[in-house]
């Protein structure tokens, strides 16, 4: 019981930590990398609470697609800066909304 | 870490009336969690119940059983934020280096044994932990690798497919739904003895439809200029 | 029975966190990730204060997690236009306040 | 054939066929207006039919899955239910013959707007019909996303800020009331309204998880001072967006706030008199940011942002004849959807025909376009709560309730408001009358559009005659 509770204690320490690192980390890069560290210890939490359906959805979902969407769009944002700066010139509007 | 932030932007009166805010939250929260008697839950109810409709794994049984609505509501909710995300315009470009070789080497690999796994998780979700959001999603994330290897001629799947995939989920939850009304039969009651069956069918169309939605979203945009 | 248990405070330490975060950061995606901590604050209570495992709290986690991939793929989606249209990754009202995200790369 | 027409499971039916519309909208993206026409006529017939049954059989009652709460979910129908499905049912197909034209000549956006709008659609009903707190939950997500996905159909850099403060403040709204479920869930043990509500006594233990709700849905209602998001989204939407978004989607938070409220009946003075102080300001603070702004669409968004705080004074005045107070509050947000949703409509029409929405530069759009002028006109009557409207009725009723008590700050509040209204409509009026001081190039737009948009504000004010009938609908829902 108390090797339980102590785990349980460790991994409240770690979500409460890789929180906080990932919301206040200045590298963007970083934040996402740290978010994805705390949906997978999140699963493992669940495994902990007697919840293994939720751990599967929190680590296929929760970590790993989040995860992936968050990637995908960090680096997208970063070429556009970066073709930007080679180019200086403002790519057109994404949208639709010239139809 | 705050280096040179300027004390008296306005900024700081802010925080102060977010601190004492989230401090009121946060003792209000953990004040009743402490001192109120909780109740005891709907766990019993759910295990007796589906003990006899077969289905073993309460959260499955919970899900498309008795709170079967609430999840039809859930795929209408992924199936419109897809839409929504389509709407706002066509798929920004992913890459345009040349696909990396790890990649290549590690999607071969995985696609079968993706497969296989999505199989198992979809099937064992009756009577443990799986089902078909977690099936979905890991189909999902080998589309995404797919995507990722840079394999896939264009960005994507053509669009008719791609559309069809991702109303299947839906229509076929709604569709079994309301076909199981007569007889006195309310939406969604499955009748005596084909619970089991009407799961695995709707789950095996969720499947699909989740990993679609999952691999479009990721995708950011309309895969194809429509026609 | 008491329903604070060391995971239900956690949850509610990730709720405020998030909710900090997410009124102070100015980039975008730092409220997404925000928004995102707090859901699983959420959910960490739901779960975390029963004491014996309730199959209907999990279903709920499990529908509020897929919720929240939707509305996190919106979101980011909306992040991706509003800085191909505007420039910048943020909202108009959040511009000159938040130092840290001048450096966001 | 008319008892299996009178028992059909219609409930249901107003839910699943917006849903199966977006569905073959989506999947057909070349016929999406006519497949989405026919969905939205179908929805609308499904509300009307949960309306009839309501008023002939009473509420009613629907088990979903055939469990019956607390293991299952359960529908529920009241009078309150049918006004809102009605409601919907009535500014949603007008909303729908007006897309069909004013969409036509961008194809793209037709595509897209039909399953969205119908997807909007099947939350407000499931919305309006659900009995168990959770299930209202996934309503709230379905109906935030599909609005804020709507908004964003304009695409442009104003709209995107919109769409996504929008959704900030909708995703944040959603998790507060996500947390009072959860509270209530582990305190109570069970999901259904009807069981929370007997099992609920009060106290802390009640205060704290309604408190969240409440702050949640004050969120996605845009009561000021939570309304910075609101005129941004709803001014830079296209016109039937606006329209269903000032019209409707506020007004689903702000009916599941009132069904917690008569569920808890939560006791004390305190917050009664603090919502009524936040829709005093609200009308105050709104009426006067309308009067200042330049743009037509941002003056009725401001008037939206007044009028939902007309609403918010029932709640200190339901001390005494809660029927009275609570009765003009629903009829002034029924009348006020209608009435609003017209001058979108009518504003729509107003900035196709000049090509701008600048007040200023309105150009004798009283010789131009006088049919779009009478409904902008109409629907003010309304929102000002001249008689003989709907606005007027729900106003009457509560200013009946706060002379009786004796409350006077509450009826000053409104007969301001009422003089505010009344002024920023027609500074409108007034610029309509007479020649811009520059040209303008002058487009045609289609009768259909213009009369839809006075056919409902003719709805608004016809509302007030067929009050006698409609106020009994609610007898068995007020506390």
């Amino acid at each position: 019981m108390s090797a339980g509770l102590i785990l349980d204690g460790l991994l409240a320490v770690i979500l409460i930590w890789l929180a906080w690192a990932a919301l206040s980390s200045r590298d963007l890069f970083r934040a996402i990398v740290l978010f994805i560290a705390f949906g997978l210890v999140l699963s493992m939490a669940w495994a902990r609470l007697g919840a293994p359906d939720v751990a599967l959805a929190e680590a296929a979902i929760g970590a790993g697609l989040t995860g992936a969407l968050l990637l995908a769009t960090w680096g997208r944002l970063r070429r556009r800066r970066s073709s930007k700066e080679q180019s200086q010139a403002r790519p057109p509007d994404g949208g639709d909304n010239a139809d | 870490m705050q280096t040179e932030r300027d004390p008296c932007e306005p900024g700081v009166v802010l925080r102060g009336m977010l601190a004492v805010l989230l401090a009121c939250v946060a003792c209000g929260l953990c004040w009743l969690l402490w001192s109120a008697p909780l109740a005891p839950g709907l766990g019993d109810a759910v295990r007796a119940a589906s003990a006899q409709s077969g289905i073993a794994n309460p959260v499955t049984a919970v899900l498309l059983d008795f709170r079967g609505y609430d999840t039809l509501l859930e795929i209408a909710v992924m199936t419109s934020t897809l839409v929504g995300v389509w709407a706002l315009g066509p798929a920004p470009k992913l890459h345009e280096r040349p696909p990396s070789p790890v990649l290549l080497g590690l999607d071969s690999a995985l696609i079968p044994f993706a497969a296989v796994i999505c199989g198992y998780l979809l099937w064992v979700g009756a009577t443990r932990a799986g089902g078909a959001f977690q099936a979905g999603s890991v189909l999902a994330a080998t589309g995404v690798l797919f995507i990722l290897s840079g394999r896939r001629p264009r960005l994507g799947l053509p669009d008719a497919p791609m559309r069809w995939g991702v109303v299947l989920g839906l229509a076929t939850f709604l569709v079994v739904a309301l076909a199981v009304m007569g007889d006195g039969r309310q939406f969604l009651e499955y009748p005596p003895g084909s619970t089991k069956t009407l799961i695995l069918v709707i789950e095996a169309a969720a499947t699909v439809s989740i990993a679609v939605i999952l691999a479009g979203l990721f995708i950011g945009g309309r895969p194809d200029r429509e026609p | 029975m008491n329903g604070l248990t060391v995971f239900a405070l956690t949850g509610v330490g990730l709720l405020v966190i998030g909710l900090w975060a997410l009124v102070l950061r100015a980039h975008l995606i730092r409220k997404v990730l925000a928004l995102n901590v707090m859901g699983s604050g959420v959910f960490l209570v739901l779960v975390g204060a029963g004491a014996a495992p309730d199959p209907v709290p999990q279903a709920m986690v499990i529908t509020g997690i897929v919720v929240t991939v939707s509305a996190t793929a919106l979101a980011l989606a909306l992040v991706l236009r509003i800085d191909t249209a505007t420039g910048k990754p943020t909202l108009p009202e959040d511009r000159e306040r938040d130092l840290m995200d001048e450096h966001w790369q | 054939m008319t008892d299996w027409l009178a028992e059909a499971p219609w409930m249901l039916l107003a839910i699943a066929l917006p849903l199966l519309g977006a569905l073959l909208a989506f999947l057909r993206p070349h016929r999406a207006a006519m497949i989405g026409l026919i969905g939205a006529f179908m929805s609308a017939g499904a509300a009307l039919a949960v309306l009839l049954q309501v008023v002939f059989g009473g509420p009613r009652q629907y088990e979903v899955g055939g469990w019956g709460a607390p293991l299952g979910i359960n529908l529920w129908a009241d009078g309150l239910s049918a006004m809102m499905l009605a409601m919907t049912a009535v500014v949603g197909t007008a909303v729908s013959i007006y897309a069909r034209v004013y969409l036509a000549d961008s194809p793209n956006k037709v595509r897209r707007f039909w399953p969205l709008w119908l997807f909007t659609w099947a939350a407000l009903n499931a919305l309006f019909q659900a009995a168990d707190v959770f299930n209202l939950y996934v309503t709230l997500e379905l109906l935030g996303l599909s609005a804020v996905a709507l908004v964003a159909l304009t695409g442009t850099g104003p709209a995107l800020w919109g769409a996504m403060r929008y959704l900030l403040v909708s995703l944040l709204g959603s998790l507060a009331y996500l947390v009072g479920v959860v509270l209530l869930y582990h305190l109570h043990g069970t999901l259904d309204l009807t069981l929370l509500g007997e099992r609920a006594d009060g106290g802390l233990a009640l205060a704290i998880p309604l408190g969240a709700m409440i702050a949640g849905l004050l969120l996605k209602i845009g009561l000021f001072p939570f309304h910075v998001w609101l005129p941004p989204a709803h001014g830079s939407a296209r016109a039937p967006v606006s329209a269903v978004l000032s019209g409707l989607v506020v007004k689903g938070a702000f009916y599941l706030l009132l069904r917690l409220w008569f569920t808890f009946s939560p006791e004390g003075e305190g917050l009664p008199i603090l919502l009524g102080s936040l829709g005093a300001f609200a009308v105050f603070w709104g009426s006067i940011q309308a009067l200042r702004q330049e743009r037509l669409k941002l003056l009725v968004a401001y008037s939206t942002v007044a009028q939902l705080g007309y609403l918010f004074i029932a709640f200190p005045l339901a001390g005494m004849d809660p029927a009275l107070a609570w009765g003009g509050s629903i009829y002034l947000a029924v009348s006020h959807a209608l009435a609003k949703g017209a001058m979108f409509l009518a504003a729509g029409s107003i900035m196709m025909q000049g090509g701008h929405d600048e007040i200023a530069e309105l150009d004798r759009v009283v010789d131009r376009m006088p049919l779009s002028l009478a409904a902008f006109a109409l629907a003010g009557i309304s929102l000002a709560g001249l008689p003989p409207s709907g606005g007027f009725v729900g106003k009457w009723m509560l200013l009946q309730s706060a002379m009786a008590q004796g409350l006077w700050p509450w009826a000053l509040v409104m007969i301001v408001g009422g003089v505010l209204t009344a002024s920023y409509v027609f500074r409108v009026l007034g610029f309509a009358f007479t020649r811009s001081p520059h040209a303008h190039e002058s487009h045609n737009v289609p009768h259909t559009m213009e009369w839809t948009a006075l056919l409902l504000a003719l709805g608004a004010v016809l509302l007030g005659f067929v009050a006698p009938w409609a106020l009994p609908l609610l007898d068995g829902v007020l506390p």
